[in-house]
């Protein structure tokens, strides 16, 4: 199984976290993984991406031109990212803060997940959007095991926050199931 | 003063300050960057130097000074500004010139370049913006870091022991013969706000007038290192640090040195 | 009273706020304040002796609730507000 | 993150700057001074983090300048001691660094660079090779330059560097950038194993029990100065012949050669990979040392292939001794990509058009 | 000294340091900062003795790195500026010489170069041929570099270097050695007569009548920087075809062509002189312009000779760009003398034997 | 005390300190590099630190300090001596480390670098030369020159207006909390010499005691640059030299501030 | 009284004035100048109390003329000349 | 005429001046010719030396390892660069300073002459013996004429000192008359 994504938002939408998360996932299920942040001055202005490849073989580059898959939790993330993805790619999008009147291209499969409203109504934290989106694009791609990433939360959750695992678990797996619904 | 029952209002009582650029900043939501520009760009206008300016941007969140004050501005290396001021000033005596520099850009590895041109006395206006850390690069010590203070290279807080004190530049500079002006103000109330034009004008007047060398110092907020929300952050400039780096003015000179 | 309760797809670039659908005589001054550029950051809020201001809750593009001028018939055109607002979103008129 | 280090046995998910840092702890660094600057701050704050349990020393300097010094200073010392920059620091440490080469002063120089000149930008670039492998400062002397593709690399030539330092009394540095700077990826920690002696007899501890030392670059008497400096050549030549690596990729029955090291050259492999299923028979020579070159390994490969492909993140530097190492001059070829990265699908466009010319 | 403009219509006898100053306030440079440095120290003397009677500036800085940024501020301004410097000071200039190169700021900077690495020695050298040709400082740009070798040329190619780097809006250096700064000559002041027009619309005056100007490096928007750097290598290629320069001396027939600039070349002249008197054939090809190299006229040459004697004050760094420049690696042959000028008679001996063996 | 008609005396009073090495130097005639070399000399002699010392030798006439002063000696580039005592003193706590420098290196290149040290406290010693003049490199104006003094690159002697001026490095680093111990002293009378050895030794003591940064600021002659005879040029010192640079104590910690 | 008359070729390492030739008996101190290391600075011919020191004639391998001892009756061993003496030219016994 | 000399001594004997006074006139005859004085810390401890190279042709070297002659006014100078003087060189030494026994060598052409003595006695000037000793190496080599010398010295010789032109002339003189007597 070979992917690559990039995910953008707001920042302390907790982008790199999942990037991480997924990164970690690979690297535990025996894959090649990168994980590339955005850095720098473009930290400035709330935003935040990054850019995870898996691969069963060694990885050239960490970071891609034409993504396979884009995860787009907010408007501004959504204008810069979409001219790059790759024709045919999964665009999941967080629709409670993106209109899908914003998807210009109609060469990609949209995936569109009110990410907020489900981390706020059915979670009850809408700090777990993002996790919501992850869940979504593990299930479309396939790229991990829904499992595995269970398994690898407690190593990128801060001991502070532990006892919200289980909050993370039921986030992924209702963005999984919206993916099984939509796919 | 209160016109009962008008509902039109048509003069403009604050407006956009010309020479600020009418664009949206980069800066993090509540940092003090932005304020302290309107009033740079305010001051600009009351002089009516703006085509007269040459501006000397530093290294740091303050970077693009040129794409937000609508004057001629070079970009001075981390920490160069004065050095650079410096040479357009020498070539072009008749210009209005200032550097607008943070902490880690003027206390820390520009600090020869300030204290020189301090002491020659150099004819030219320093803003300061003292944060308290490296805004720019994510939230380092600065030497203005307060002790205690965390940053991400102070993990544990900033011990004197082996990380030193935090400098009081505005004092070290006043205690130099060719500075004209030097002072200490603070943005965090509507009062600050006042006096921290007043010092800023002071500091253009002693340029205009020929005096020698101004610096204006801002105790200034980095929400976003600082992990505080704007407002508190603002409590943070009114308190320890206000209480360690006094406000104040710290020389005044009054009368030119060959005058 | 409040004019933002409009959705974040409903935008407009300056807060109708500064068009009061309701106005007390009493005020003496009026402000705008920038929808899109307002950062959020609240400083303007408690900066305003009259507490005309308040946080809104319509998301702007760059993803900040900008604050609204919420009680325009205490305004006194005083311009705290604009003099505090880092981000140069608020305009006054008297 | 202060967890790293107990479970350095197994794999982990490790950003490329930490690696660093992982490698120069265990090869037994406890000082660090450094300055912050984009994008390397993770050195910075990861030993500020652990040096201090270690017992070390963790201090941000007021400058690049005062840096470098201070490497100076606890290198003259006899202590293993690192700092790390990118390009605007690596300028303003030039005279100290040709100041520790004329001492003959080892230490761990790391760059992970960034777009230039001037400011320039932050994204991943290789435009400081000129500056490293030539000499940026004044005295002609040599760094020993090492370029990691990968995290676990990183890793493994920091150790290395801080070996051949102490072997060669000099400095040897880390020329990343962004790319292996800030990905993460699977890393495993390899021990350490040195085969330099520990000991500095030259080493400044107060002359108890001997003669006074001095450590200093000045030469003034007669031509000392001279002398000093053909033995300083005599070094680098010594490096030369000994220390050279590279890492032949596919390179059997190659027609094409890429030559690209660090970010290019990983970037490459994927390109050449997906080239050699296309049946063009590409591979890649990576210089491991920029100093010392590889020559010997380009001048034979050069032989070989109808074509040297050389691929860099900048408009031409390293180039130039790929046409030193050779006389074939005629079969290079310059893909250059300055302040960004090329795509794999670039370089296999340039690999399918030579293929097609020369295959 | 300060009759010496007076006189300048017929000869006199000229310090080479001095010479430098003669030809920058001919080409209308009033703006000198600086720093003290063995063995320039003439310049900065000369010019805080004339430059205030000619309206200009002289200020001795705090440092060199506080000297190339006035230098910048200056040339930001539009004016014409020059500093000068000695090893290590020109090492603490590389921060602010990139950021000018980035920039695109004209400067003429001044290396009486001496002995190194580090503190080294105050003996003349070409140990800083590599950080002047291939860029001391970060991010891959190059300096416009002239290579004087007489007090009458320090004149002439100051002039030069003015225009040079107005009309490519880059810095330009004077690469000299104490040999060539601190000798007198007879002079003659020949009249300054530029191509270059005086025109810095780019230049920042204050923005009365026209949009704000920025002078700046930084470019982080999308693939600016990439552009930037393609932009400035477009540049760097046309001063290539454009502005190289090199002399030749004794070339017709000749099987043996030395190649060295500077007081290396200065020296051979006499050796070669010798040697033709035995009726050896030897000349020398001195390349005037360091950067742009002159490559084309090495390539021809190599083809002509049977042997390229590079004769360096150094361990070899100019032989680099020789052998680059030719494929015929076998014939280029090396004579070092770090730290050092060769005798005459050390380059005959060479001369003589390189006869023997090849001729 | 004076007893008569002794002809033979044998007990030494005073010699070469031990850690002077017995060489003859490369100063010009009545420098008082070579008084203060001796000083130094002394006061190691006196605290039996040489084996246990790491001197930093500048860049400037007193740059062959490792050909004089009998204890491990490391060179810094010019003005980059208190980085380097840091890099020393870091890795070896334990040791006794001072730096040597004279004013062009320590008050113009060097600025950043002795502030910064002073500021952070660091436990180490410097001494530092004030001759007015950079006298290696054959008189240039020194940050130290005085007004109207004509030096080799201030021809017609300095002038505030394009110069700037003299500047008091006692007196400023005295402002930083991390300094422990500054003074200034002269040797160009026996009762000078006596207060410059005591200042140095208590400079000294700091250290060994490890209260943080000490500085001794010595206001020395250049006759070869001023163009005096060593005479006058002690006459300069006592006159105009230090009417400018008053002599005395600026800062004394009494106790460490972690005590 | 003066020792120094010699030629510049007659040389010897140190003064011989340290062993005067003529001693009043009042001296309770001695110094010897090494004449090959005197800079004839004249530093310690002003410092000594009792005048005991003057510049000599004499012309050493570095072209100087170095001090000499010329007043040893009156030296008093306080030391004074030996702190002054840049060059640690001077010992002093009592 | 072609021909190439080091001169040194004590910093303040005049050795730069007569360095740069025999340069001078050589260039005033058309010739070509170089000077070139020691520089930097070298200058310290009160020695000063400069080398003069005269020629018909371009000049390659301004400084010479083997010279064809050697002006030594005091004794420390002698030791350093007696030995690189050419075989069969010329050799002028002050004598009042410097000793005869010093002279190692015995394939040169010694000069001998005393030129503090004649500078003191005979011109009433200690200073005037560098150009006494000048004086001897112009008769003595023919390098270039002495009347050109003559000619030269207002260019070298500043206003304040123009009064002891005539000083000058004569110590030449005298120097010229005494390689006249020992040629
Ligand atoms: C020579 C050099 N070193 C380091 C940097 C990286 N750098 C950029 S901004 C900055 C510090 C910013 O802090 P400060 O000056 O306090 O400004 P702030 O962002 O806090 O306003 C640093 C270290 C650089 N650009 N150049
Ligand atoms: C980077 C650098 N710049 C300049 C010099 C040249 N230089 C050597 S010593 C010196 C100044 C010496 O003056 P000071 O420090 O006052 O010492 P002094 O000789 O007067 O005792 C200078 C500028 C140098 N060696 N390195
Ligand atoms: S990082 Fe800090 S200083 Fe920089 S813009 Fe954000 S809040 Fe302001
Ligand atoms: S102008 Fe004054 S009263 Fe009106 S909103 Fe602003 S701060 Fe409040
Ligand atoms: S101060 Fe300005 S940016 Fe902040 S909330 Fe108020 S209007 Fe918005
Ligand atoms: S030049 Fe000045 S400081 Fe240097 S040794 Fe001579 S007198 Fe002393
Ligand atoms: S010891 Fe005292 S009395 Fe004797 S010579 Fe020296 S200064 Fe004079
Ligand atoms: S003080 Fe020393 S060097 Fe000076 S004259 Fe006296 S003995 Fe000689
Ligand atoms: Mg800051
Ligand atoms: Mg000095």
């Amino acid at each position: 199984m070979t992917g690559d994504i990039i995910m953008a938002g707001f920042g302390g939408q907790g982008i790199l976290m999942i990037g991480n998360l997924l990164a970690l996932t690979a690297m535990e299920e025996g894959k090649h993984v990168t994980y590339f942040p955005a850095y720098g001055v473009e930290m400035r202005g709330g935003t935040a991406n990054c850019t995870v490849v898996v691969s069963d073989e060694e990885i050239g580059s960490p970071v891609v031109g034409r993504p396979k898959a884009l995860l787009i939790m907010n408007g501004p993330s959504m204008e810069k990212f979409l001219p790059m993805l790759a024709p045919g790619g999964d665009l999941i999008i967080n629709s409670s803060l993106v209109e899908e009147r914003l998807v210009t291209r109609n060469d990609v499969r949209l995936l569109s997940i009110p990410a907020d409203d489900i981390a706020r109504n059915k979670i009850g934290s809408r700090q777990m959007a993002s996790m919501v989106a992850l869940g979504a694009y593990v299930a479309r791609s396939g790229i991990v095991r829904l499992p595995t990433v269970f398994d690898c939360l407690p190593k990128v959750v801060s001991k502070k926050y532990e006892k919200f695992i289980p909050l993370n678990v039921n986030a992924l797996k209702e963005g999984a199931a919206l993916a099984g619904i939509h796919a | 003063m209160s016109i009962e029952g008008k509902t039109e209002f048509t003069k403009p009582v604050y407006t956009r300050p010309r020479s600020l650029v009418d664009v949206k900043t980069h800066f993090c939501p509540g940092c003090h960057h932005g304020t302290i520009h309107k009033i740079v760009a305010e001051c600009i206008d009351r002089y009516g130097v703006r085509e007269n300016s040459i501006g000397v941007a530093c290294v740091g969140c303050a970077v693009f000074l040129y794409d937000y004050i609508d004057v001629d501005v070079v970009e001075a290396p981390h920490g160069r500004a004065p050095a650079v001021a410096t040479g357009v000033k020498r070539a072009q005596p008749d210009k209005f010139v200032f550097t607008y520099q943070g902490d880690g850009d003027l206390a820390a590895i520009g600090t020869s370049e300030v204290i020189h041109a301090a002491n020659r006395g150099e004819n030219l206006t320093v803003v300061f913006v003292n944060n308290t850390t490296y805004g720019m690069t994510g939230g380092q010590m600065a030497p203005t870091t307060l002790l205690g203070q965390k940053t991400s290279t102070t993990p544990y807080g900033r011990d004197f022991r082996s990380d030193g004190y935090p400098i009081k530049m505005a004092e070290l500079l006043a205690g130099l013969d060719g500075t004209a002006y030097s002072a200490r103000v603070a943005v965090s109330t509507p009062a600050q706000i006042r006096k921290a034009k007043a010092a800023v004008r002071k500091a253009f007047e002693m340029q205009i007038n020929g005096m020698g060398f101004s610096i204006v110092e801002f105790l200034s907020t980095c929400p976003t290192n600082w992990g505080m929300k704007p407002l508190d952050a603002q409590g943070r400039v009114l308190g320890e640090m206000s209480e360690y780096f006094p406000l104040g003015v710290y020389k005044e000179r009054k009368q030119a040195d060959f005058a | 009273m409040q004019v933002h309760r409009t959705a974040s797809h409903e935008r407009s670039r300056l807060s109708e706020a500064a068009e009061p659908k309701e106005e007390r005589v009493t005020a003496t001054g009026r402000i705008e304040i920038d929808f899109e550029r307002c950062k959020a950051c609240e400083l303007c809020v408690p900066a305003c002796p009259k507490d005309c201001i308040v946080m809104g809750a319509a998301i702007n593009r760059a993803g900040y609730p900008s604050a609204v001028f919420e009680r325009p018939a205490d305004c006194t055109g005083c311009a705290i507000c604009a003099e505090t607002c880092p981000d140069a979103c608020i305009q006054v008129w008297r | 993150m202060s967890s790293l280090a107990a479970e350095a046995s197994k794999k982990i998910l490790l950003k490329g700057n930490e690696a660093i840092c992982l490698g120069a702890i265990a090869a037994g660094c406890r000082h660090y001074y450094g300055y912050p600057i984009t994008p390397q701050n993770d050195i910075p704050e990861y030993m500020a983090a652990h040096l201090p349990a270690l017992g070390g020393t963790f201090l941000q300097a007021e400058s690049e300048v005062a840096t470098i010094n201070m490497i100076l200073g606890t290198s003259a010392s006899g202590k293993r001691v690192m700092t790390s920059s990118s390009g605007p620091g690596i300028s303003l440490m030039q005279e100290g660094l040709s100041y520790m080469a004329g001492s003959e002063l080892p230490a761990v120089i790391v760059n992970i660079s960034r777009s230039g000149p001037g400011l320039g930008g932050i994204a991943p670039s290789q435009g400081d090779y000129f500056q490293a492998v030539k000499g940026g400062g004044h005295g002609g002397y040599r760094l020993i330059v090492l370029a990691p593709h990968s995290v676990q690399e990183m890793y493994t030539l920091t150790m290395l560097a801080f070996d051949l330092a102490d072997r060669y009394r000099t400095p040897a540095m880390i020329l990343g950038d962004a790319i292996v700077g800030q990905m993460k990826e699977p890393f495993e920690a390899t021990p350490y194993d040195s085969a330099t002696t520990a000991e500095k007899p030259w080493a400044l501890t107060g002359c108890a029990g001997r003669e006074r030392l001095h450590v200093k670059s000045l030469h003034l008497k007669d031509n000392a100065i001279e002398v000093h400096n053909w033995k300083l050549h005599g070094k680098f030549e010594r490096i030369r012949k000994t220390e050279t690596r590279a890492e032949s990729f596919l390179l059997d029955g190659a027609k094409i050669a890429v030559v690209a090291f660090g970010t290019a050259a990983r970037v490459s492999k994927t390109a050449i990979q997906w080239a050699r299923k296309e049946g063009i028979p590409v591979g890649m020579l990576r210089p491991i040392t920029l100093f010392p070159f590889p020559e010997r390994e380009v001048f034979d490969l050069a032989k070989t292939v109808d074509v040297v492909l050389v691929i860099e993140m900048n408009t031409g530097q390293m180039v130039e001794d790929v046409r030193q190492s050779t006389p074939l001059h005629d079969r290079i070829a310059f893909l250059g990509k300055p302040c960004a990265m090329p795509t794999p699908e670039e370089i296999l466009d340039r690999i399918r058009a030579l293929a097609g010319r020369k295959g």
